[in-house]
């Protein structure tokens, strides 16, 4: 089964066998029906499921978040879509306060079935507050489960996983993954949650990213391959639960850890990986671990500040070399300057997003 | 005239027999609130309920009257202040008293306390974040909808709620998809110590607010159980049949503190006066005049107070006498299954 | 006739002398918002703006009728569709079309692009989260009152802004402390591609809706500039003089599509019929109906168009030959000194 | 001048004195000119200020905050108080979009003195509602300062300092502290934000912690002392902007690293300074470090529960006894076995909050 599709239409796919399946799921979000479709991932929905269970919704994130927690505790499994995850913010009391707790306050006797889709990441000059990247504030909460896959596979096997979940799942996805493609089987399959998977293996570093940073990384290993350096890839696809057993193990077996997120650094979770492997792995690491994230300066719009602001597969490639005690190259010296501007996802891009 | 109530139950048999039987199981229900928020409020001293109450004396007659025109499968939602509720759309005393005890046979095993009575068994839900349960309200009456079921959905809330944006959120929301809801509004003039004239401007109007919306909307004195049930019955039979929601906004006043078990109005933030004005029109004494005509209603009600209190002092035996949750339970009921 | 309009300042001294000079001053600063918004539509492929656009176009009667009506030193908050209240409020058209350029001579040195246009020293912030400048206008006008100041302070918003819960937190404070602020909403029936039909139900009501959280509120016709005009100003008067907010919903339309530059209705989210109803009705065209009386109105247009192209096209060269931030740059404006 | 007051006393006169000073400084917040006023820090500000400086305000804690942010854009200086962090997370959209980005997005040209008081912590069975602990999250966004006082001086002088500050402050109080003592000037002074305070110097362990866990780590180091190991206690006071010289001087010094976060683990800000300390003083970490946190599980209201719940003391002393090589102790061997309650600050405390 050889099957090629892009990241969005197996998000498609995966939403739509669910809701096939169980008549119980349903979704709902600003511009659901929209001819866009949340890049494509929601188009034909509500012709085939009808406007209850494929919904638009009034601009009140707050309350129909609460609507959707109500609506689940009925039976129904809500997925509820937003465009940039700075609309999800209104409601944050919701989310934490109600959706993460109630299984657990009341004593189990409730579950809370429901996806939260946010997007998020970077491109076309959004800015401040259309590009933010707080999956570290999701990942904090107990309750919640924090999913951000990077490929078409993970994307549908997630998605399924994540529907079928009787939790809350905040489910993130980088806007420039829409258009990548991989290969993804037809039928109905799940990847568990809080797995991660090793996409790459390699002997010499560790290299932990998880959504966007995974397709960056992948791309500085095989650089650093033809360097002579063999890097271990490990794709987190959750960051809540976090398996800190696959970065444990790739660590003891590597000695050196690189940690890419496209999210602020203080309190992110790139950090929360490099303590994890500092108080479990101590005496296996050979060089001090580095993380790569955004400076912790807000989102500027301009491609100007940009190209400097977001963490690349050069960046990768210099803190493993450095980390090895070689000399940095610069893009030019490995011939791999992008020939499409940075603040793009692809060269078909035409913006705005 | 001896009468036969050994129990609530058969309480409730014998009086599904007489004329005013439905009334005097208002009666019955509410005053067994107040006696069991009078004991909690008795023996909070003792600090063994280690956690905040928020009591509803007082405000009996709204829990009662919208819970009675409900049936088991409908839903309440509820706040901080959810013992009444509670109690009336029928939670276990027990489990009630346990939880503020802490007790693992508390109805959240302990792990919620006073503001976080639940039973999805008989649909009850409460949280104490102001106006949050509104929304969940509409949701619930929303999933009933999409699954064609007849059940309705209450959300209960105070006045300071209406001063939360969901508030109108939820509106919107129930009008545009005419859900089975019912906003239920207790206005007990209060939010904490801060009247209403430092958090709405006078001219406001809530009724009007959920008119604007689209939402058909209600004054009724909360302090006559009848009025709050025959007008919550009038919306749930609307609600049922497709005819969407609405909001009732119910006068009431609570005589203790805001959170706690005194007496508060030494403070100064409410006058005696308006005190005692709300205690002249008290919901039970509302409801006993009502019933006099009954010769035998004031020898029932102390027989009443009787049955009650026996379970009373029975359920907080239990309760003080559960064991706490083991340490282990600390780590369950993370993720659902 | 020979004018001598060489640059705006200039028209607006020759105008001044005219009778009907205010009504010419509404024209040709609406006239400017569309001519630069319809430049940006025409370049916007070069790809060279590198952020997103929400153009006004069929928009410029609200923007220049409210504003027509406010001190330099009152405030106007906007949203992610601000270019034409920027303009009209006395933005700086180099500064704006450099922020979207992603320039270091932008009105947010390239950090906000189109949609944080601002300019504290002529009273102007835009955001592009929905609802969320509607309190931010309000505690401006809070803080006016604290500091017992005469300005005002006016909120612009869309219909979708009328959903969040916010707008009545910020209804009921303004009612509530009488403060000087104006909310205007644009009401151009859509947010993005969702009518209201699926967002708000057709009961509602935001004008009843205002007036029962105690803010007087009126519709009024948003394609007629001197209507806009009118009313705001009298808004403005009563809030100049502590009579507190006034809420005005304006009916408008954009014509172009909701993000971006492009014409959109063959996706068929709204009718062609519509579109053209609402084109017949074209805010320049209303007023320019106004003005025909006067004979040398049709000559006066052509003349300011030039001026204003002349202003336009000066203004790109002046963006797109500004250098982008530098690397430092980056890394500066995190904390206020 | 060695005048003994109260943290809650600290506070109430910083805010007074402030006001006084500049009457651009005002103060809002449900329940502000209540009798309880606050834990005492409001109480006569009403009186001596008037309606329009010391307001109570409706419970709108998002438009609420957006009033906040808009007045400070005429040039005044608002402080909002909230009984409760949870409550605050209704506003989170207006302080991490807004308040958080306005400065810097609008490229220097308008500034936000804004200080929001949270209350945190622990406590007669508030439960998962109203004793979250969630700094991390404020922690995580640039643009934002993040205070958390531990002694009444610090309080005073890091409360000068906020409402001085023209930039978005959270200034969190753990509700154990309020009515804890400690020597304060009568004149108004301020402490620099993002310096933290060697609480207590030490050559054998780093210690670092903030807000109420400082006085579980100083007690605790006077108990290692008995036991012959000198515990260096490094009290944070701000976590954002977070002092590292503070902690990697430590650490470079001791080689042992202890910290105590009363937050949740995964992504909380111990994470972040473990994370530090191997990034930057890698080498010099003698073993490996180790974190006290609360487990990643809800806030139960049960003191049948909170007692596991909540690190203390002995969880410090134990911490650095098994770093160091030494075996474990109880709280009866020490002789510390707490007399009152653990679910109450002090014995006079008799519920509720
Ligand atoms: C969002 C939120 N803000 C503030 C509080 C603090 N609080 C608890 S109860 C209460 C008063 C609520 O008043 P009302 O809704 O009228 O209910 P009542 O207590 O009068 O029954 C407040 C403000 C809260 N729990 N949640
Ligand atoms: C809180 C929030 N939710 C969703 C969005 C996405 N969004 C951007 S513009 C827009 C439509 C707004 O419609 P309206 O307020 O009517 O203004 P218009 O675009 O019609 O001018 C939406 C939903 C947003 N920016 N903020
Ligand atoms: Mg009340
Ligand atoms: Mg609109």
């Amino acid at each position: 089964m050889e099957r090629i599709i892009t990241y969005a239409k197996a998000l498609s796919e995966a939403i739509d066998m669910c809701m096939a399946k169980d008549d119980k799921v349903y979704i709902m979000g600003l511009g659901v029906p929209d001819p866009s479709g949340f890049f494509g991932t929601t188009i034909g929905l509500q012709e085939k499921y009808g406007k209850m269970r494929a919904m638009d919704m009034p601009t009140s994130e707050n309350g129909m978040t609460g609507v959707a927690i109500g609506s689940a505790l009925t039976g129904m499994r809500p997925i509820m879509a937003h465009h940039r995850m700075e609309f999800a913010l209104l409601a944050t009391e919701q989310i934490i306060n109600q959706a993460a707790n109630w299984h657990y306050m009341f004593g189990g006797k409730s579950s809370m079935p429901l996806v939260i889709r946010m997007f998020i990441g970077r491109g076309w000059g959004q800015g401040p507050q259309h590009s933010q990247s707080l999956q570290a504030m999701f990942a904090h909460i107990p309750g919640l489960k924090v999913i951000m896959p990077a490929t078409p596979y993970d994307a549908k096997g997630l998605m399924v996983s994540a529907i079928e979940d009787n939790n809350p799942v905040i489910f993130l996805e980088h806007r420039w993954l829409h258009t990548i493609t991989g290969k993804v089987p037809e039928a109905i399959y799940r990847i568990p949650i809080g797995k991660a998977n090793i996409a790459r293996s390699g002997s010499d570093v560790t290299i932990v990213a998880f959504s966007y940073m995974v397709i960056e990384a992948l791309f500085a290993a095989n650089i650093l391959m033809k360097l002579g350096i063999d890097a271990e890839v490990i794709d987190m696809r959750s960051i809540r639960p976090l398996d800190a057993d696959a970065v444990l193990e790739s660590v003891k077996k590597t000695g050196h850890l690189v940690v890419a997120d496209q999210a602020w650094k203080t309190g992110g979770i790139a950090g929360e990986i490099i303590a994890i492997a500092c108080e479990e792995a101590f005496g296996f690491l050979k060089a001090k671990p580095v993380r790569l994230t955004l400076p912790d300066f807000p989102s500027p719009s301009t491609p100007g500040l940009t190209r400097y602001y977001h963490p690349r597969a050069i960046n990768i490639i210099n803190s493993v070399l450095k980390m090895l005690g070689k000399n940095e190259k610069t893009e030019e010296e490995l011939d791999i300057v992008q020939k499409s501007p940075l603040d793009i996802p692809n060269k078909e891009f035409k913006g705005p997003f | 005239m001896e009468l036969k109530i050994s129990d609530r139950q058969s309480y409730r048999e014998y009086v599904n027999e007489l004329k005013n039987g439905d009334l005097k199981l208002f009666y019955y229900d509410m005053l067994r609130i107040r006696l069991v928020e009078e004991k909690i409020a008795e023996i909070y001293p003792e600090q063994e309920m280690r956690c905040p109450v928020h009591l509803s004396v007082g405000q009996e007659a709204p829990a009662v009257g919208v819970c009675k025109a409900l049936g088991k499968d409908d839903f309440a939602l509820s706040t901080h202040r959810s013992h009444a509720h509670y109690l009336a759309k029928g939670g276990n005393l027990k489990a009630m008293l346990s939880e503020l005890y802490g007790r693992e046979t508390g109805c959240c095993g302990g792990k919620g306390g006073s503001m976080h009575l639940n039973d999805p068994s008989i649909g009850f839900y409460a949280v104490p974040i102001v106006g949050s349960t509104i929304p969940i309200g509409v949701g619930i009456a929303l999933g009933f909808k999409i699954q064609n079921k007849s059940e309705v959905s209450v959300a209960f809330f105070g006045d300071a709620a209406t001063e939360e944006g969901v508030l109108s959120e939820s509106l919107n929301y129930a009008a545009l998809c005419k859900l089975p809801v019912i906003f239920i509004c207790e206005n007990n003039l209060y939010s904490v110590y801060s009247p209403l004239s430092v958090r709405q401007p006078a001219e406001r109007n809530l009724i009007d607010i959920a008119k604007a919306h689209g939402v058909e909307a209600f004054k009724c004195d909360g302090n006559d159980v009848v009025a709050v049930y025959n007008a919550t019955t009038k919306a749930v039979e609307k609600a049922r049949i497709g005819g969407g929601p609405t909001l009732l906004e119910l006068s009431t006043y609570r005589y203790y503190e805001h959170c706690g078990t005194n007496f508060d109005n030494q403070l100064g933030y409410r006058s005696e006066e308006e005190f005692n004005l709300w205690k002249a029109k008290d919901p039970l004494k509302m409801l006993a005049l009502k019933l006099v005509e009954d010769d035998n209603f004031k020898l029932e009600i102390e027989q009443m107070t009787k049955v009650i209190n026996l379970e009373i002092t029975d359920a907080f035996a239990f309760a003080k006498s559960a064991p706490y949750p083991d340490e282990a339970s600390l780590f369950t009921h993370l993720y659902a299954k």
